[in-house]
């Protein structure tokens, strides 16, 4: 038992429902796979790079074979049949149909056997690369150790990978554990992933599997200075997010924004999209050991902090549960909450405390992802700064995993490098001057704290109640998350949804699913 | 303690001492030339007695700074013209009222938060039921047909939505700022509106926390609000536009 | 009992400590007046202005009684005796005297009797001008009301009154409670108070009843305006503490930093006089219903802030029985501590929280004022405007009584108008954030906190144990307060010291003690 | 990124981009025109794209103001030449071998913070015993015969001691500044040393928070020590003195 009193009960109960409503996920999500799933699976068969018009090859491949009325037998099938016809690497099946050399009916000659036998063999060996780099993280890790928690996480934005490389060296110096290159405000809804080097973005930075490698290098030279492993994070999200999962996970990322609640609801994405897409990225990024942060702190953005506080839980509970049928393990989910109340609500301070010590009693495991006053910050950089000590202060007494460090500028532009820098001396003066705090006091038993946590568990477990009888479609579809509502049809990348064949291949579905040990239902403790 | 308006200047704690506090980071490394570096910098803006109160070394060879100096210009507050809206304020009641009267019909708005921008919450603030800060969204008012097409919406598509509405008012809200994307979003759909021959038709009104109405009157729109904007506010101009131009 | 556990056996011993060392002073004292003392009663009388050559009427007798060998018999009785050879007023004797045409000689054939009836006569209607103060600021508070405690203290400084009046008015309507004009750095060593309303001052404005007059009335129209009485405040200190404080009473000041020991070891005032003029200038103080503010905080700027953090308390067990001496009540005592930590010591938080808590617990009806962090200040306004958060947040949750808002721009100038504001802004959003975390809270039983703070209180005991010993005279001495010595001769002012004759007369002081009820010995509790 | 040094500009998130916050006060009342004066007067400091992000009404006719821009001027960082100590800064150990070797007598230094000014801690830390950060203060060198007169000390009764112990080297602390008193306290002891014809025979320097080399060496003093100085830079920079100046 934790410091705060709470209804144990209700916790039960609110874990069941999200369990039932997995599970009515995850059947629908089984019988499905995506345009990027299918592109996933074939770069993690080698394949890569961009054709002359700047199509990446993985599009055209899986456009190529959905054309031909193919893909719902799954692309690794016909590629592996085309490199066994001609006898050559998947990347060169690629380059061939971008000029039109691959005669699939020539290539239907091929036995399933022989099809499979090199599907399982390609699916290893790109796994095996996956498990590289977790190695390689973890030997980082035995090294040169890590910060300790809350992991102080700040943003880089610039829009240009080297301007980011300069501000995330710059950001470690000053004591960042984590770096997370934001994106630019149009790739979530993009359906392919640019390719190379990027300079140019709005609010963010490409994520290209290039810029992934400058940052991971730069961030790994910075890590050895600075006797600290600097942990990098990036989105698995939007249109593409298998494909980034797979990217992030064969550049060493080692955090990744990862929820399809978030790509529906502040996206527009459509919600059958991105679930499926979500249940197979999770498995890549549980595989490669990265850190999943969900987005349901986004809710109050939008809906009021006070008022909506139940659906960020019910959301983390739903989140758990999917996250757990992924094989993610508890240490790599990083659930999102954030602190968004009305700084000139009396009390304010309070509700945030109990919110934070709640999920944080509720998740004991969980890296839970703490974000930063947004919402309220103003122009007022002066008082944005003590909003953010205040949200500090938060953090460190409540343990909480992931610190995003709020800037002063927030509510202006993203981060110059002295905010960051201040955001960064913010933190560690507050954290290190309340570091025992928390084992120093107790909340009274039966006060304002502890009423207002087991609250917001009601609350939050009648949601998931009501969720479970509806099912999640049509909840979100009544519009109980983040105020905003979303239909079943509606929204980005439906047309990249099909059913599977009942022959439908995918080895490395297959090989994941065994190494991380889920399957069939997963039982919710 | 006697002002003159005409040379104002900053002020700490005494009349035209000049007082102003600077921060920047400069790309030198941290050391006494850096220093030096950024006063000269504050020199160059004007001010005198410049103190360094703080410096850090960033690391990567930039240095941030924080000084106070007292600035040697002034500015004459007595010339000062803003260029303001000049309608006055009318309450949700004497908007629908005023349309019904002197415009007698419906006015019909179009709005959306465009290109890349997914910031929802500014439009909506403006055009959703429960409006903002107390005040009805424009779908509220009787009188006014109001379709809010949401974030993310090329700027095509809502020229379409407009010339199959009929629409009296496209209204566009930018969020995001960075490297000047709001200006060429905005630009554009300018060109597409005048394009399509119908900027002489609809009242072309902009938003957004970085928005003002000078600058939208730059890029050629009508009006522009910034923060703290409601619905109340845009719907007064545009019942005052409409009547002016008699667009009934 | 408190929230935090502490040893009560120890703090009645470190409060009988006191109470002995309070009366070896105060029989030190009652034996001996001062020429600011004797100045203090002509004042009183109704002696005011300047001569042609700018020195102060009641200086001029003074200097010139002393000539004479006469002012040990008290000055009261010599301006009595002038007023009734002369049948002029205490004035026109003041007159008289500066243009050499009063014959003392032919003074002495007043009778002893005539002498006191006109002197209590005096006496009486000096103090009736101080109660009708009283009761106008009763009445003031009656009708407008106050801010809530902790009040919100800021400091105007600019060296010209008619700056400050505007930066105070703006103050009290952003929410400042009190405020404090701080004098200009020469004036405590000046043995006169300048005249009339001044212009130049250096890191503070000239104290002067003309100048307490301007900003008396301009906080009283604010007030009227935003519908709260404002406190005013400055200071009785230096070597014309009790003249002050009469003009202080007579001006409706609300608040006086009154503290011998802060005369004594910061500004080198020889400890015998400051010492004898604090007892009067307290009777005065205590009559007029002013809250003192004493100056212990000061020591943490010279010594460590951890290590001499029992200084602090002893000081206040100290001034708490001299106060009671002179009759303040102990809502009139405005005990001085700080949060001086340095912001880079781990825990450093935990340590001021117990100290505030500490000290509020022992003085709980005194309005502490908490004193901000002013030391580990530096040009880093960012940092320094989150220091000065976590020390409202401190200030808040032990329910400090007088909060004397930090400035982040401390290390470097008096504030700016524009300082003030986001300095008082600091102060109400994390106060009203936190306002009843206090109720919520409990400190764990032997934890760091109730350690910590019996431990400072052990030492206190002992230290006053000491002093008791010692004396406080020696103690001093020894630099047992502020890492300062100071010699019982040294220092400025001891030439203004003088032993009473049996004869001498000193109404004010009788009519004083009567209606404060002080006078033999006070009992300690 | 390469850095052209011969024209920094502030950096906020790219190369060039000027980037600058600055708050000030204006004596205003608040509203739009308020809001135009502080960008008139950001506009006159060099700045571009200027943009309010607060304002906020003081009372009494006066508006606060945090903006930030981009600014166009730039300074060449190729030719900053700062005037520093040259002497090597030596320490405890060979400060006292060398003046034994070198100077082969006792240095004599008085010490005061003047003027009305009774910041005592900074001088203390200098001279006393204890010293500083670590370091030992000029009272604990061996080779150095060290007088702190404390604080309050009037340049006359400064100067007396200086005559009376006959002093190589009079320490002045400096920490008030308001309204430029440290100037004027400064300037005056100057004067005195001249008028007494000590100035070529002493050395002559102040400290402070806000003193600096430069401004020191402007006020006629041989050397200025700002924030963080230990006893030991001014020693090293004492001997070094001496030897030059064959003070000996
Ligand atoms: C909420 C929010 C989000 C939410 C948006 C949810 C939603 N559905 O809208 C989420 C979390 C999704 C989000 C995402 C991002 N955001 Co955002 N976000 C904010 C935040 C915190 C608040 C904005 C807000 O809702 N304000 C409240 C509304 C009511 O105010 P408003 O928009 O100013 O609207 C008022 C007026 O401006 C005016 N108005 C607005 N539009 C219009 C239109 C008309 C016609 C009229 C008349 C008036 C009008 O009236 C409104 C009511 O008064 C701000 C920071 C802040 N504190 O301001 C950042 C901020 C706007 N976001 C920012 C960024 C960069 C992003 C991202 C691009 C980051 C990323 N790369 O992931 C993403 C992607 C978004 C995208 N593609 O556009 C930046 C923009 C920087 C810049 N200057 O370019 C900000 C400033 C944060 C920062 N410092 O980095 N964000
Ligand atoms: C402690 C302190 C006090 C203490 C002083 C105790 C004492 N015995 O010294 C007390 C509480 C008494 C005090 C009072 C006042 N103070 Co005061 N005080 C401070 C404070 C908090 C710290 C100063 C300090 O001790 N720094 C630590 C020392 C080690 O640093 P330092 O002085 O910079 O010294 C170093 C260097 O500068 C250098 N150095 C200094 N002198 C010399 C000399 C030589 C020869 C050399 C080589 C080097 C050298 O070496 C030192 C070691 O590195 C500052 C604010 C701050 N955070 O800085 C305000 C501050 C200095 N005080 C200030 C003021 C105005 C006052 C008062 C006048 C206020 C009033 N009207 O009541 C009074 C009166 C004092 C007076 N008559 O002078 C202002 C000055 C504003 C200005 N720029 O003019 C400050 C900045 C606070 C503020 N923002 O208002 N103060
Ligand atoms: C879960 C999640 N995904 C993604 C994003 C970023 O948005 P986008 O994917 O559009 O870059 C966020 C933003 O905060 C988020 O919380
Ligand atoms: C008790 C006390 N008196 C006086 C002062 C102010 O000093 P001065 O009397 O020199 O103005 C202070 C300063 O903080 C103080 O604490």
């Amino acid at each position: 038992m934790g410091k705060l009193y709470l209804n144990q009960d209700l916790i039960e109960k609110a874990r069941h429902s999200a369990s039932v409503i997995a599970d009515q996920i995850n059947e629908f999500v089984d019988k499905r796979s995506t345009d990027t799933i299918e592109r996933t699976l074939l770069r993690l068969m080698g394949i890569d790079g961009a054709n002359s018009e700047g199509i990446p090859y993985v599009n055209l491949l899986v456009d190529h074979l959905k054309e031909q009325g193919n893909l719902d037998e799954g692309a690794v099938k016909w590629v592996c049949r085309a490199m066994i016809t001609y006898g050559i690497s998947a990347q060169e099946v690629a380059n061939a149909v971008d000029q039109n050399k691959i005669d699939w009916v020539a290539c239907k000659g091929v036995s399933e056997e022989e099809v499979k036998e090199l599907g399982y063999k390609l699916a290893k060996s790109g796994l095996e690369q996956i498990k590289r780099q977790r190695e390689e993280r973890n030997k980082y890790l035995e090294r040169l150790g890590e910060g300790n928690q809350p992991y102080l996480y700040v943003i880089v934005a610039t829009g240009d990978i080297y301007e980011d490389v300069i501000q995330a060296q710059a950001a470690a110096r000053q004591g960042a554990d984590i770096i997370a290159v934001i994106r630019t405000t149009g790739q979530s809804l993009l359906d392919y992933v640019p390719y190379g080097a990027t300079r140019e973005g709005f609010g963010g930075t490409y994520a290209t599997q290039e810029n992934f490698k400058i940052m991971r290098k730069a961030l790994d030279e910075v890590g050895e200075e600075v006797g600290r492993y600097i942990r990098l994070c990036n989105y698995s999200s939007g249109l593409c997010m298998p494909e980034i999962a797979a990217m992030g996970a064969v550049e060493r990322l080692d955090v990744m924004l990862n929820d399809a609640l978030y790509g529906i609801l502040f996206r527009d994405i459509n919600m059958q999209r991105t679930l499926i897409d979500q249940a197979f990225s999770r498995m890549i990024i549980a595989y490669a050991g990265i850190i999943i942060n969900t987005g349901e702190d986004n809710y109050l953005t939008t809906a009021d902090a006070v008022e909506a506080a139940h659906t960020v839980l019910a959301s983390q509970f739903i989140n758990e549960q999917l996250a757990k049928r992924a094989g993610l393990k508890e240490e790599q989910m990083g659930l999102g909450h954030a602190f968004e109340i009305n700084p000139d609500f009396e009390d304010g301070f309070l509700l945030e405390l109990a919110q934070a010590q709640m999920v944080r009693q509720i998740f004991p495991n969980a890296p839970i992802k703490y974000m930063p006053p947004t919402k309220y910050m103003t122009g007022n950089i002066f008082k944005g700064h003590i909003q953010d000590a205040m949200f500090n202060f938060v953090g460190m007494l409540t343990g909480q995993g992931i610190q995003l460090l709020g800037m002063m500028t927030e509510a202006m532009h993203t981060p110059y490098m002295q905010d960051r820098q201040l955001s960064i001396e913010n933190a560690k003066y507050v954290m290190n001057n309340i570091r025992h705090l928390s084992e120093e006091i107790q909340f009274l038993r039966g006060g304002r704290l502890e009423k207002r946590a087991n609250e917001v568990l009601e609350k939050a477990a009648k949601m998931l109640d009501d969720v479970e009888q509806l099912g999640l479609f049509k909840a979100i579809e009544q519009g109980m998350f983040a105020d905003v509502k979303r239909s079943f049809v509606g929204g980005k990348g439906l047309d990249g949804v099909f059913d599977k064949r009942d022959d439908y291949f995918n080895p490395f579905e297959e090989l994941l699913k065994r190494e991380l040990g889920v399957g069939g239902k997963v039982n919710e403790h | 303690m006697s002002i003159d308006f005409t040379k104002i200047k900053p002020y700490g704690d005494t009349v035209n001492d000049g007082a102003v506090q600077l921060s920047f980071t400069l790309p030198v490394p941290y050391g006494d030339e850096a220093k030096e570096a950024a006063k000269l910098i504050a020199k160059k803006m004007g001010l005198e007695e410049i103190q360094v109160y703080h410096m850090k070394d960033l690391g990567e060879n930039f240095t941030f700074f924080i000084l106070y100096g007292k600035l040697i210009h002034s500015i004459d507050f007595t010339k000062i013209k803003v260029s303001k809206l000049e309608n006055k304020r009318m309450d949700f009641y004497e908007i629908n009222r005023k349309i019904e009267e002197e415009i007698k019909r419906k006015i019909k708005v179009v709005g959306a938060c465009t290109g890349t921008d997914a910031h929802t919450v500014g439009i909506d603030a403006i055009m959703n039921m429960k409006g903002y800060h107390g005040e009805y969204g424009l779908e509220r008012y009787q009188m006014i047909e109001a379709y809010n097409l949401g974030a993310q919406v090329s700027n095509e598509d809502l020229l379409a939505k407009a010339i199959e509405v009929d629409a009296d008012v496209i209204l566009v809200s930018q969020v995001v700022t960075q490297k000047g994307i709001h200006l060429s979003n905005l630009t554009e759909l300018v060109e597409l509106v005048e394009a399509a021959g119908l900027r002489k038709k609809v009242l072309l009104i902009c938003g957004g926390p970085r928005i003002n109405h000078e600058l939208a009157l730059e890029l050629g729109y009508d009006a522009g609000f910034g923060s703290g904007t409601v619905a109340a506010d845009v719907a007064s101009f545009i019942v005052d536009q409409m009547i002016k131009r008699n667009i009934t």
